[in-house]
C-alpha cells in the first residue's frame, strides 16, 4: 500500500470503505433502503415501521459485536435514531438506523471475510 | 503524599546544574470540560522560584502556556557541595509547592 | 540511549520535602499585563516599555523544526551577551503571546530550557534584556495535526 | 532411482506443508525480526525498544529533552510507595512476585497452566491484591498504572522473555488468538494492527510516522504529553482500535490479553524500557 492510499484511507473517513468484493448488494441486505427524508414516512405506520427496522439492525449490529467486530459508531447511530423517533423525527430516524443497519451488516460480511482472510498477511 | 516538586542537581565546578519537574494541570482557562461542555477555570503556576543559601538565583514567571506538569532547567555559578536549594512555586489561586535539598 | 535505574534514583532521593515558606516576598511581582496582553507587540511592550528589539546571532534558540505535539514543545535558549537581566520566551500566534519570562540575577548563567504550548505552527522568539537593551533571535516550529499519535 | 527421486520430493514437499501449517511461536518470531530488518537495515534490533523514536529523528530529538526529566518519573514515585504497602496480613506485593529483584516486567503477559489464563502485568497485580484481601484496581487507573510504572522501571534492561509453554494447548491457543487479532483488519477503515504497523511502517499517516510492530510493548505504561497522564497498553490498543472505527474491546479482555501475549511474544529479547514518554 502506498502512503498516499494509506492517507487517503484516513481521509475516507466516515464513508464505507470495505473492498468492493464485501459489500452487500441492496437486493441481499436485510436493511430496508430509506429513499430521502421523510419519503418513507406514513403516519400511523412511523412506530410500527421503526420498531420493526431498529430491532433488525440491533438484531445485525450484536451478531457483528460477537464476531467481534462491531464498528465504532453503529451503537451510537441507533440511540440517535431512538432521540429522533421519540420527537416524531421519523425520516431522520429511519435513516439512522438504515445507516446504522448497514453498518452491522458490513461488519458482518468483514468478519466472515476475515475469519480466513488474515492468515494470507501473516509474515512469514 | 507525593511532592509536587522533583529536582535533579549536578555540580560541575562551582557551577550548579538545574532540572526541575513540578505537578501542576496548567489549565489555560479556554478548554472545555468533555462532559458538561462548561469551560475550566485558569489553573496555573505564576512563579517558580529558586533560591541557594537564602540568595535568590532564579525567577520564572509562566503564563498558561507552560506545558502541563512543567519542566525547567537553568545553571547557576557560585555553588558548592551541601548548599541548600530551595524551590518553591505559587499558582493563581494561591496554591503552593516547596522543597528544599542540599546540592551535590 | 539508556535510562538507566541509578541515575533517575539518585535525582529522587536528592530530594526532601519541607513546610511552605513565603519565598514570594522576595520576588517581583507577576508580571500579569504582560502575560495577558493578546499581540506579540503589546506583551512586549508591557513587559519592556517597547516592542524594539535587535535580531542577533548570539542568542542560541533550541525547538524543533516540527512539533511532535503542540501541547509540549521543548525550547531551550542560551545566549553568550553580557549582563543579562532577563529571557523571554514569546510565541507570536498564540492567543496570548507571552509565554514565560526569567529572570536572570548576576552568578545565574543565560541558558535556560522548559516545555511550552503553541496553539498553530508560529515563530517562537527569543527576547534577552541586557543592561543595552533588547535582544532577540526567532525560529519557526510548526504544529501540526496528529494522525494517531504515540 | 526415479522412485528415489519421487521419494525425496514428496518427504520435501511434505516437510514444507508441515512446517508452514505448524508455524509455531518462535518461527513467527523469527519471520517478523527478519521482515523489519530487511525494512530498516540500518537500524540495530535493540533500538526497536524505542518505538517511532527508532526510526524519527525529529521526534527523537523532542523525545530525548523530554526524558532529561520525564513527566512519568511522579507515577514511578507513586508506585513505589504502593509497592511497599503491607496488606493487613502483613505480605505485600513483593510475596506475589517472587524473582522481583531482577524485575517482572519481562515475563509479562504469563500463561498460567493452573487456570488456562493469559495473565498480564495488570492482572496480576489485582490477582495479588485479591488473594490478600484486598479490593481490585481498576483497570486504566491512576493506581494500576503508577504500581505498572513503578515495576517497569525496576525492571529496566530485563530482556522480555515470553514464554508460551508447547506442551499446553490452551496457550498455543492464546497466543494464535492474538496473532489472529493482530492481522485481521476491523472497523469501518478496515484496518488490520499489521497494515499500519507491518505493511506501511514508517509511512505518513497525516503527520505521524507509523512505529513498527517490533518493540510495541517495551515501554508500557508511558506517560501522553496528548493526555498530561499515564496511559496503559490495553489503553493504547482501545485507541488504536477506536482510530480503525471499530468498537474498542474492554481493558483486559481475553482479546487484547491475547493481543499482547502475541505482540510481546514478538518483542522477546528486547529490553525493558518503560515507563515511556510519548507524545
Amino acid at each position: 500500500m502506498s502512503g498516499n492510499s494509506m492517507i487517503a484511507r484516513f481521509l475516507i473517513g466516515l464513508s464505507f470503505v470495505i473492498h468492493p468484493a464485501l459489500a452487500v448488494s441492496e437486493e441481499e441486505s436485510k436493511c430496508h433502503t430509506v429513499q430521502g427524508p421523510d419519503s418513507d414516512t406514513n403516519p400511523g405506520e412511523n412506530k410500527e415501521r421503526f420498531e420493526y427496522r431498529i430491532t433488525v439492525a440491533d438484531k445485525l449490529r450484536l451478531s457483528a459485536a460477537s464476531a467481534g467486530a462491531e464498528w465504532l459508531e453503529t451503537e451510537g447511530l441507533l440511540l440517535r435514531a431512538r432521540v429522533e423517533a421519540d420527537s416524531d423525527s421519523w425520516g431522520t430516524a429511519l435513516q439512522l438506523v438504515q445507516k446504522a443497519c448497514r453498518q452491522a451488516e458490513l461488519a458482518l460480511q468483514q468478519a466472515e471475510y476475515e475469519s480466513k482472510a488474515w492468515k494470507n498477511r501473516v509474515v512469514d | 503524599m507525593t511532592n509536587t516538586i522533583k529536582v535533579k542537581t549536578k555540580l560541575s565546578g562551582d557551577v550548579a546544574q538545574i532540572k526541575s519537574l513540578l505537578l501542576h494541570p496548567m489549565e489555560t482557562g479556554s478548554r472545555k470540560d468533555p462532559d458538561s461542555g462548561a469551560i475550566i477555570p485558569a489553573h496555573h503556576i505564576t512563579q517558580l522560584i529558586f533560591t541557594n543559601n537564602g540568595k535568590q538565583v532564579m525567577v520564572a514567571n509562566f503564563s498558561t502556556a507552560v506545558s502541563k506538569n512543567p519542566y525547567f532547567g537553568f545553571s547557576f555559578k557560585g555553588a558548592k557541595a551541601g548548599d541548600t536549594l530551595n524551590v518553591s512555586w505559587v499558582d493563581n489561586i494561591g496554591e503552593k509547592g516547596e522543597l528544599e535539598t542540599s546540592l551535590k | 540511549m539508556q535510562f538507566t535505574k541509578r541515575a533517575l534514583m539518585k535525582g529522587s532521593f536528592a530530594m526532601l520535602a519541607l513546610a511552605a515558606l513565603p519565598r514570594f516576598l522576595l520576588a517581583a511581582a507577576w508580571p500579569e499585563k504582560a502575560f495577558s496582553a493578546p499581540g506579540m507587540s503589546a506583551s512586549l511592550k508591557e513587559l519592556f516599555g517597547t516592542d524594539v528589539t535587535t535580531t542577533t546571532d548570539k542568542i542560541t534558540l533550541k525547538v524543533p523544526e516540527i512539533a511532535e505535539n503542540g501541547a509540549v514543545v521543548p525550547v531551550s535558549i542560551k545566549t553568550s551577551l553580557e549582563n543579562v537581566e532577563s529571557i523571554s520566551i514569546v510565541v507570536e500566534k498564540n492567543p496570548r503571546p507571552m509565554v514565560a519570562n526569567f529572570e536572570i540575577p548576576s552568578g545565574t548563567l543565560a541558558d535556560i530550557s522548559s516545555r511550552i504550548k503553541m496553539a498553530e505552527t508560529s515563530d517562537v522568539t527569543a527576547v534577552v534584556k541586557t543592561s543595552d537593551g533588547l535582544y532577540s533571535t526567532a525560529k519557526q516550529v510548526k504544529v501540526t495535526i496528529g494522525g494517531c499519535g504515540g | 532411482m526415479i522412485r528415489a527421486i519421487t521419494i525425496g520430493l514428496i518427504i520435501l514437499f511434505a516437510s514444507m506443508v508441515f512446517q508452514s501449517a505448524y508455524a509455531g511461536p518462535p518461527e513467527d518470531r523469527r519471520a517478523f525480526i527478519a521482515y523489519f530488518e530487511s525494512r530498516f537495515p540500518a537500524i540495530p534490533f535493540a533500538e526497536y525498544a524505542n518505538g517511532i523514536y527508532a526510526i524519527d529523528q525529529d521526534a527523537r530529538d523532542q523525545w530525548l529533552e523530554i526524558e532529561e526529566f520525564p513527566p512519568y518519573e511522579f507515577a514511578v514515585e507513586q508506585g513505589a510507595s504502593l509497592w511497599q504497602e503491607r496488606f493487613p496480613d502483613g505480605k505485600s506485593y513483593s510475596d506475589c512476585f517472587k524473582n522481583s529483584k531482577n524485575g517482572v516486567r519481562q515475563n509479562y503477559p504469563e500463561f498460567d497452566t493452573r487456570t488456562g489464563e493469559v495473565v498480564t502485568l495488570a492482572k496480576a497485580i489485582n490477582l495479588c491484591r485479591n488473594k490478600h484481601g484486598q479490593n481490585t484496581l481498576e483497570f486504566g487507573g491512576e493506581k494500576i498504572l503508577a504500581l505498572s510504572a513503578f515495576i517497569a522501571f525496576e525492571s529496566r534492561g530485563e530482556p522480555f522473555n515470553i514464554n508460551v509453554p508447547n506442551d499446553d494447548v490452551r496457550a498455543l491457543a492464546a497466543y494464535e488468538e492474538g496473532k489472529r487479532f493482530y492481522y485481521t483488519k476491523r472497523g469501518q477503515l478496515n484496518l488490520s494492527c499489521a497494515d499500519c504497523h507491518v505493511v506501511s511502517v514508517g509511512q505518513y499517516v497525516r503527520a505521524d510516522h507509523l512505529s513498527a510492530s517490533l518493540g510495541h510493548p517495551t515501554h508500557f505504561p508511558v506517560y501522553r504529553s496528548k493526555f498530561g497522564s499515564m496511559l496503559s497498553l490495553h489503553q493504547r490498543f482501545a485507541g488504536c482500535v477506536r482510530d480503525v472505527r471499530a468498537k474498542p474491546f474492554e481493558l483486559q479482555s481475553t482479546e487484547y490479553r491475547a493481543l499482547e501475549y502475541f505482540l510481546t511474544y514478538m518483542s522477546n529479547g528486547l529490553e525493558v524500557n518503560g515507563p515511556g514518554a510519548r507524545k
